[in-house]
């Protein structure tokens, strides 16, 4: 009756005996120790890899499974004793384990209530608090709860990161889809004009992303086309200098912009 | 009553995830926490009866937050970059299940439970702020207490501690015969003893 | 139709200040402009009728944004002008938190990473004596850089910065071991691109 599992699949020595009473069928509260120590053994054997650490761990239990199993041998009195007995003493060697098996197995499965609260939570969303600043007073910007601590600030900064997840994607992922030569064109044709129509080649390319600056490139290519915009050198290695053709935009003009 | 729904909706909406207490309520538009309740119940009922909206009312440990309508999770997830990296491991979640219903508790408790080492689970609550020291322990050492926090209600969808979910045990507990009570005294027993 | 208006507002509600395009509608909701226009125009014209609603939509330069309804403009002061208000306190904190672990860190940076303006919450900090000047930040403008000071350790309780507990990004649980946070890795990256 062996099979393979993997250890690590494990949250220790009693999850690993759970999970092999649970598969042999076995009785919890009335555990045959000889047949769960030796499938617990087999199990140590079969760790391939482990820490050190998490290795005593496992031993200590091994060595305790010993322990109560040779206790169970041991004649308490005189005569012959039925299990029945045994138990009604309270004095069963397999006691203490039970009640640690027991207790642990409770916070096991409210772990897994945890897991399913989790799952729900993640449901629904929740918005960052409006930025009121415009409407406080000066008076008020000495606010500050003097009994906050560390903690206090490492959940706020969690609540920051949690709100974060959904602004990282709207900034990246899908402005950039959005960015469309035929923008980009427009935007450069703005920037010139808030510059009194000349500006710096360099001056066109703030944002260093790279699907931004191929777009905006492409755009100052299909405006040099159109003849909107000329592009010029003074000196060899000296920035391009990018002057205005024209005075006003007209979007009819983008029909034909390939995209 | 309107007006109020109105002025409810309004202020929910500003506080975003801090939320309002039913005190904070009160104080700002100067009505009974009776009429409150009433119109954030009419909300609710609004929000829940009308097709065009995509908000709801949750209490969040212990405030009043709109949220978004759960049958709108699938397209706001679309926003989210990676939506499972959210999820903790089993010993995290074990760690915190002990921690939630038997705070204040010592990470040597913690882990007599588990038996295991515990403290890299620790470490990961401490450092997503579910848990947090509450205190230190009587006796040598001084150990640290560990209790979780409001962000733990917050990540959890609960209002407080009293609406966590019912032990497995303590549900079994009221038709079982007495044989788990017999373990679960002494098991309690020995830990009382430890805790001494 | 009104299940398209609940998918809007659900959407506008959780991209707050930031609000959404158009074209990011599109692209979410995978419907064409004109009966996202359409829906818009629903949703408004529900607001503005109902008197129960306390949002309104704003179309700024082609943004699309949910905000409290202007008439309630009122209300929405005495809560600013509530000191139970969470939310400043909440920006302050979020704030050191920032600083504390980024240190030295520019106003500009704290407010990419926060995504709101900042001015209100560093003045507190410092005027509160938590956070101070450490110097200057190279390239044009010398932004002032930021970091924390002794009086910070003192009242909460630290010896040093080391002291602090670990972020989660710098926390490994055992089982998330490479699908940790994607948004916090490239968060870092983007951070140490900034600071080369």
């Amino acid at each position: 009756m062996s099979y393979k599992v993997r250890l690590e699949a494990f949250e220790g020595p009693l999850d690993l005996l759970l999970h092999l009473i649970h598969r042999l069928e076995i009785d919890i509260y009335d555990i045959p120790m000889a047949e769960l120590t030796v499938q617990y053994m087999d199990h140590i054997r079969a760790m391939q890899v482990m820490e050190l650490n998490e290795a005593s761990e496992y031993l200590v239990m091994a060595a305790s499974l010993l322990a109560i199993k040779s206790k169970m041998l041991l004649p308490i009195h005189e005569g012959e004793v039925d299990d029945l007995d045994l138990q009604m003493e309270g004095q069963d060697p397999r006691d203490e384990l039970v009640s640690r098996l027991i207790e642990y197995k409770k916070y096991k499965e409210a772990a897994e209530t945890f897991q399913e609260l989790e799952q729900t939570r993640a449901q629904y969303f929740t918005r960052p608090p409006s930025d009121l600043t415009d409407l406080q007073h000066i008076s008020q910007l000495s606010f500050f709860d003097d009994s906050l601590n560390v903690y206090d600030m490492l959940g706020a900064f969690q609540k920051m990161l949690r709100r974060n997840v959904l602004k990282a994607p709207l900034t990246t992922k899908i402005a950039r889809q959005e960015l469309s030569v035929k923008d980009q064109m427009q935007s450069v044709f703005h920037t010139l004009k808030k510059r009194g129509g000349r500006c710096s080649f360099s001056d066109l390319f703030p944002v260093h992303d790279k699907t931004t600056l191929v777009v905006t490139f492409l755009s100052i290519l299909e405006l040099m086309k159109r003849q909107y915009i000329t592009v010029s050198q003074q000196n060899n290695f000296e920035d391009l200098d990018v002057q205005l053709l024209i005075e006003k935009w007209e979007d009819e003009s983008l029909e034909t912009v390939d995209e | 009553m309107k007006q109020l729904m109105s002025k409810i909706e309004s202020l929910l909406f500003v506080t975003g995830d801090d939320g309002l207490t039913i005190k904070q309520l009160e104080i700002i538009t100067e009505e009974h926490s009776k009429d409150l309740i009433g119109a954030i119940k009419a909300l609710q009922n609004d929000y829940a009866s009308s097709g065009i909206r995509g908000i709801e009312i949750k209490e969040l440990a212990g405030t009043y937050q709109l949220i978004s309508k759960k049958e709108n999770a699938e397209i706001i997830q679309k926003l989210v970059e990676n939506p499972t990296n959210q999820s903790l491991s089993q010993a995290s979640l074990e760690t915190l299940a002990i921690i939630a219903y038997k705070q204040p508790i010592t990470r040597i408790e913690v882990e007599d439970l588990r038996g295991v080492k515990s403290e890299r689970p620790l470490h990961t609550l401490v450092a997503k702020g579910l848990i947090h020291e509450v205190g230190r322990a009587e006796g040598t050492g001084r150990a640290i207490l560990y209790g979780t926090t409001n962000e733990f209600l917050n990540a959890f969808g609960l209002m407080n501690l009293q609406e966590l979910p019912p032990l497995p045990d303590e549900v079994v507990d009221s038709e079982d015969d007495g044989q788990t009570d017999l373990f679960m005294t002494k098991f309690q027993e020995t830990f009382r003893d430890q805790q001494d």
